[in-house]
């Protein structure tokens, strides 16, 4: 963990509201960044929002290349998007617990939701073996990364909401007949996803790697402001830190 | 380069910058980043007798420069605080000047905390959150109401022998009359300002943001209040003041220490930066040579007429 | 397109946005740039008995997200205020609504300026500014002094028919005590807030940056201070409530009128944008709207729980 | 007096601290610009601080054209310099009251400070008659718009603080032999430089325009933040407002 003022190499749209930004930064690349971790940026140029934006990492490139997609949903996206390359942003990272990876014989299975398909790249890149990449979006326009993942020899399952592309309805509904011992079962994606996936899988006791989304402040476990309910082992449950103990959560561990 | 020893009464501090309590963890969040004995002090997050799991989500939202927050109080209990590898063992190991926020939802639970700490070693002072609201003494917080500050304060003050740093709230009419009774109570150094009480509405759901319904507001967005608080309870007592609120960088500091604080503590700052602690030692030592003064404490209430 | 009617008791408004008091000058100064008319009511600078000239420079500063002043309520008294042209004659010509902000160092004064202003046309309301130090009457400000606010409120009431908006300060401890009284002592509305009190220091001549030493902060920066204040009070009395604080778009008004206010003013933004009044009314408008609400009425105070 | 989104035309260096911008700016250009009349820019980008920043308009080209020259001196001044054209700004003006022009026999003497020479150089190009250029300041480096105001066939006499060019003193020292009927004397500059000229020109009981600079809320005379003491005419003083009464006040109004 460390901070690390970053330049914008490119900053171009992916599809629709998605962005990909690619940073120099070989100081935070040359940390053990694994799937899963997410970075804290200072979006440069906005004084008046005082907070860091958390991104996952998408990838890292050679040794000092590190790339973040995000999606435009407020203003401080919305204002990342404008960002020249040139311009440097404060970077503070790799942060939280990442995904473990997937094992010899197992076949991981990615459940992506919005920027899941980013979050989760580096699973898909790391894996000795190649898996299926289940996507959900509303529609067509918002599924994002499905050309990088064939690239790596994943099986692509698609879902949306408006039947544009793939089966009409949820991703989740696709996940159903990958409940099973071979496959490992990652996710990421709206906490309403989230917590189904939580539900099916833990009703068919079959594991899973979740990475959940809250809002933070500091992202390094200081504040307590990004909690989130995991059960304590005593049949209750007890407030975890998305950024420490997080964002990548066992699914069996997490407190309907 | 300028002598940054800093003496608040009994306490000596290598330098005066601490940390905020509530954003900076229990310090070993941030030892990863930088050696926590280069801080003047860790101000831990407010500790209470039992473990607290704090207030629903969201507990916290961005404003503009700022951040409301209300998070509620989580923390493990007194007795885990002692003996959690994390918690105040690895701040005994990490040489840093460690104060104990503390707080209790009565004056009993106040005290007990302070008796338990009070046998600890490697605690450099006590600082006592007076802005929770209680719940067994009326539902008044104890920090809006004089004399219930006074009772948790000269309580305190039976159980142990630590320096006591009271933090006030800015949420009152008059705060010197605080610094006052609380001082007269037996508190050996003040710290303010905690968090002025705010709300923020979401008007698309036309709920509260927070679960909590209300929060604190903390960030440079608060700094001139801060500033002027400060300024009025180095007026009012004699005691070494702690001053917060929007700190972010170096000159924010010698804002508050002209205005009267011995210390200060850098909190909402450490979001954007966490580095911002060291920063503002940096900055207030290029300041202290520019200007030729020898010491950092010969600034300290050098706020002159207009 | 929503209604826009707001009914203030007996006051009817064409729409609930205002302008704060003090950045507005009297209305002529703005009125090349919009038919004041627009406004749902232009609130003038206080005035007093006698002319004042108000503070030494410099009389305000920048500060982060906000503006910070002490101004001294600068005005050329009650008499040049009916009389001269450019201030209640032209106010008249306007056809806006008019609020008098007044202010006194005692309560005789206020007195004298409520009896003098109740007779005459044009106004449409009286807006007590208890937020100013009085001299003879102990030193202590009206605002923050539950017994004193309520007898300027209630003999200012003994002189008037007008109908009375006392404006309180947010620089108390229990704000909804402040309303009650005021309530009780006849003031038919409250507007909040006024600013919060502050201090910035220049620590390169270490003096007050104000001449006056400390000031009001207002702005965006006291937004969510301002939004649990209004929403405190709105749960302690039945009169209508004004709020202010930090608004600049439609997006705040509609924050306040949800925590409780009828109608809001828009201060500090004036100095970003001149036309931030009617920008706000625009996106109220848009907002009701889009959500199929007929009448602005409908959002006041409709606050859902968590 | 209206408000405009400006277009930036060029933003370019023009020596040492001091930045020369052009705005497209049809609509306020339109209204009848005067010398020392100053416009209210809230410079785009710098969302934490609320206040626009006055500066005299220093030349209006065409039917569409507002330039201003303007001395980094802040962080608002500091940003301003970093816009590049393309950039909106919106403007606020033409707020103040304007020097007014010489007339037929009169012989403008300008006397200037810092961005002085930048506020009155309308004056120069309406001027019947060329007239003479007073220009002080610390060293030659600050000199501004010399070349500009001899091609309009004026003298410039200069005074440094360090003698690096002209004059070794203050720019006033240059002053007291055009304290004259014949001569018609304008200032703008420091405010301490700008109460020499009050001393010196009363003293001599010589009218003269100065343009004060306080700072600013809301330019139009609303707030009452900005104000000056001028003479109340019964011997004592009153305050006025720099951007409604001013920022042009007769020297012989202002109250020492
Ligand atoms: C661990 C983690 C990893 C993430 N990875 C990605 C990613 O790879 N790509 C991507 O597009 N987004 C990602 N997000 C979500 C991203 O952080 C938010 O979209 C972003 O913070 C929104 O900022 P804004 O200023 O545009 O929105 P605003 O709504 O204007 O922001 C206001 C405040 O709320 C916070 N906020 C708003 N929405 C979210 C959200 N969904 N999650 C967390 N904070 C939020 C902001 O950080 C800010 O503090 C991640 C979030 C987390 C917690
Ligand atoms: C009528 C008038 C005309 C002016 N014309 C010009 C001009 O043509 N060219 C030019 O370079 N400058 C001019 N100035 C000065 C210019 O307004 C300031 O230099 C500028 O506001 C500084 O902004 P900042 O953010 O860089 O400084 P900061 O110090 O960061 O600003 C902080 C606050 O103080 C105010 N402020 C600081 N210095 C001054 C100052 N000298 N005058 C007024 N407000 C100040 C700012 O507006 C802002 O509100 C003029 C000022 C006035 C009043
Ligand atoms: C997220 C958060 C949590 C906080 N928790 C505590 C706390 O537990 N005890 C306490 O006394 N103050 C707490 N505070 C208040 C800070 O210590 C500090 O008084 C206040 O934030 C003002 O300083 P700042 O503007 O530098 O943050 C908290 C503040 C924040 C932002
Ligand atoms: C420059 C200035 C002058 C003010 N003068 C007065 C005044 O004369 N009387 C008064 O009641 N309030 C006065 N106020 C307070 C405002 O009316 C308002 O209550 C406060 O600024 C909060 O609103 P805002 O954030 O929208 O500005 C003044 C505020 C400012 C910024
Ligand atoms: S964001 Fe601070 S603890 Fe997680
Ligand atoms: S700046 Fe508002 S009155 Fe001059």
């Amino acid at each position: 963990m460390l901070t690390e003022n970053a330049e914008i190499i490119s900053n171009t749209k992916l599809k629709d509201e998605y962005y990909k930004v690619t940073f120099r930064a070989s100081d935070i690349v040359s940390e053990n960044i694994l799937a899963g971790h997410f970075v804290h940026v200072k979006i440069s140029g906005l004084e008046e929002k005082i907070l860091r934006r958390p991104f996952s990492v998408f990838n890292v490139v050679k040794s000092d290349v590190l790339e973040i997609v995000y999606k435009v949903v407020g203003a401080g996206t919305k204002h990342f998007s404008s960002l020249e390359p040139g311009v440097k942003c404060n970077i503070l990272g790799p942060l939280g617990n990442p995904y473990t990876y997937p094992v010899n014989s197992e076949i991981p299975v990615l459940v992506a939701g919005g920027y899941g398909s980013a979050a989760m790249y580096l699973i898909a890149k790391n894996s000795c073996n190649p898996g299926i990449l289940l996507i959900g979006a509303r529609n067509s326009k918002e599924l994002i990364l499905i050309e990088e993942y064939r690239q790596l020899g994943f099986k692509i399952k698609i879902a949306t909401d408006d039947g544009s592309s793939g089966h009409k309805g949820l991703v989740t509904d696709l996940m159903e007949k990958y409940c099973k011992n071979q496959y490992k079962i990652y996710g990421c994606g709206p906490n309403p996803m989230m917590y189904t996936m939580v539900r099916m899988l833990n009703s068919r006791s079959v594991a899973g790697e979740l990475s959940l989304d809250h809002a933070m402040c500091c992202g390094v476990g200081g504040c307590y402001t990004c909690v989130v309910k995991v059960k304590d082992g005593r049949g209750g449950w007890k407030y975890s830190r998305t950024c420490k103990e997080g964002p990548v959560f066992k699914s069996s561990e997490i407190y309907i | 380069m300028a002598d940054f020893k800093t003496e608040l009464g009994k306490v000596t501090l290598k330098n005066p910058v601490m940390t905020a309590s509530g954003t900076f963890g229990y310090g070993y969040e941030y030892a990863e980043l930088y050696p926590l004995d280069k801080l003047g002090a860790v101000v831990v997050k407010g500790i209470s007798l039992d473990p607290v799991s704090g207030n629903p989500m969201p507990r916290h939202a961005e404003i503009t420069s700022g951040v409301i927050n209300a998070v509620g109080l989580q923390n493990p209990g007194v007795e885990e605080f002692i003996n959690g590898e994390k918690y105040l063992p690895f701040l005994r190991k990490s040489n840093a000047a460690a104060v104990i926020n503390i707080w209790g939802k009565t004056i009993n639970e106040y005290v007990e905390v302070a008796e338990i700490l009070n046998e600890q070693n490697g605690i450099t002072a006590l600082e006592i959150n007076i802005s929770c609201p209680n719940i067994k003494e009326g539902g008044i917080a104890f920090g809006t109401d004089l004399k219930m500050a006074n009772k948790v304060v000269s309580e305190i003050r039976k159980v142990t022998t630590l320096p006591l740093v009271t933090k006030l709230s800015p949420n009152v009419t008059r705060i010197a009359d605080f610094a006052k009774t609380v001082v007269d109570a037996g508190s050996d150094m003040i710290s303010l300002i905690n968090t002025l009480t705010g709300m923020v509405i979401d008007i698309e759901t036309r709920k509260p943001v927070l679960a909590n319904k209300i929060g604190g507001v903390s960030g440079p967005a608060v700094k001139p209040v801060a500033v002027k608080l400060v300024h009025e309870v180095y007026n009012a007592v004699d005691v070494p003041i702690i001053g917060m609120g929007g700190i972010q960088n170096g000159s924010d500091a010698i804002e508050f220490m002209l205005a009267g604080a011995d210390a200060v503590a850098v909190g909402t700052a450490v979001f954007s930066d966490p580095y911002a602690p060291l920063k503002v030692i940096e900055e207030i030592g290029q300041y202290l040579d520019r200007h030729n003064i020898k010491s950092v404490k010969d600034i300290v209430g050098r706020l002159e007429s207009v």
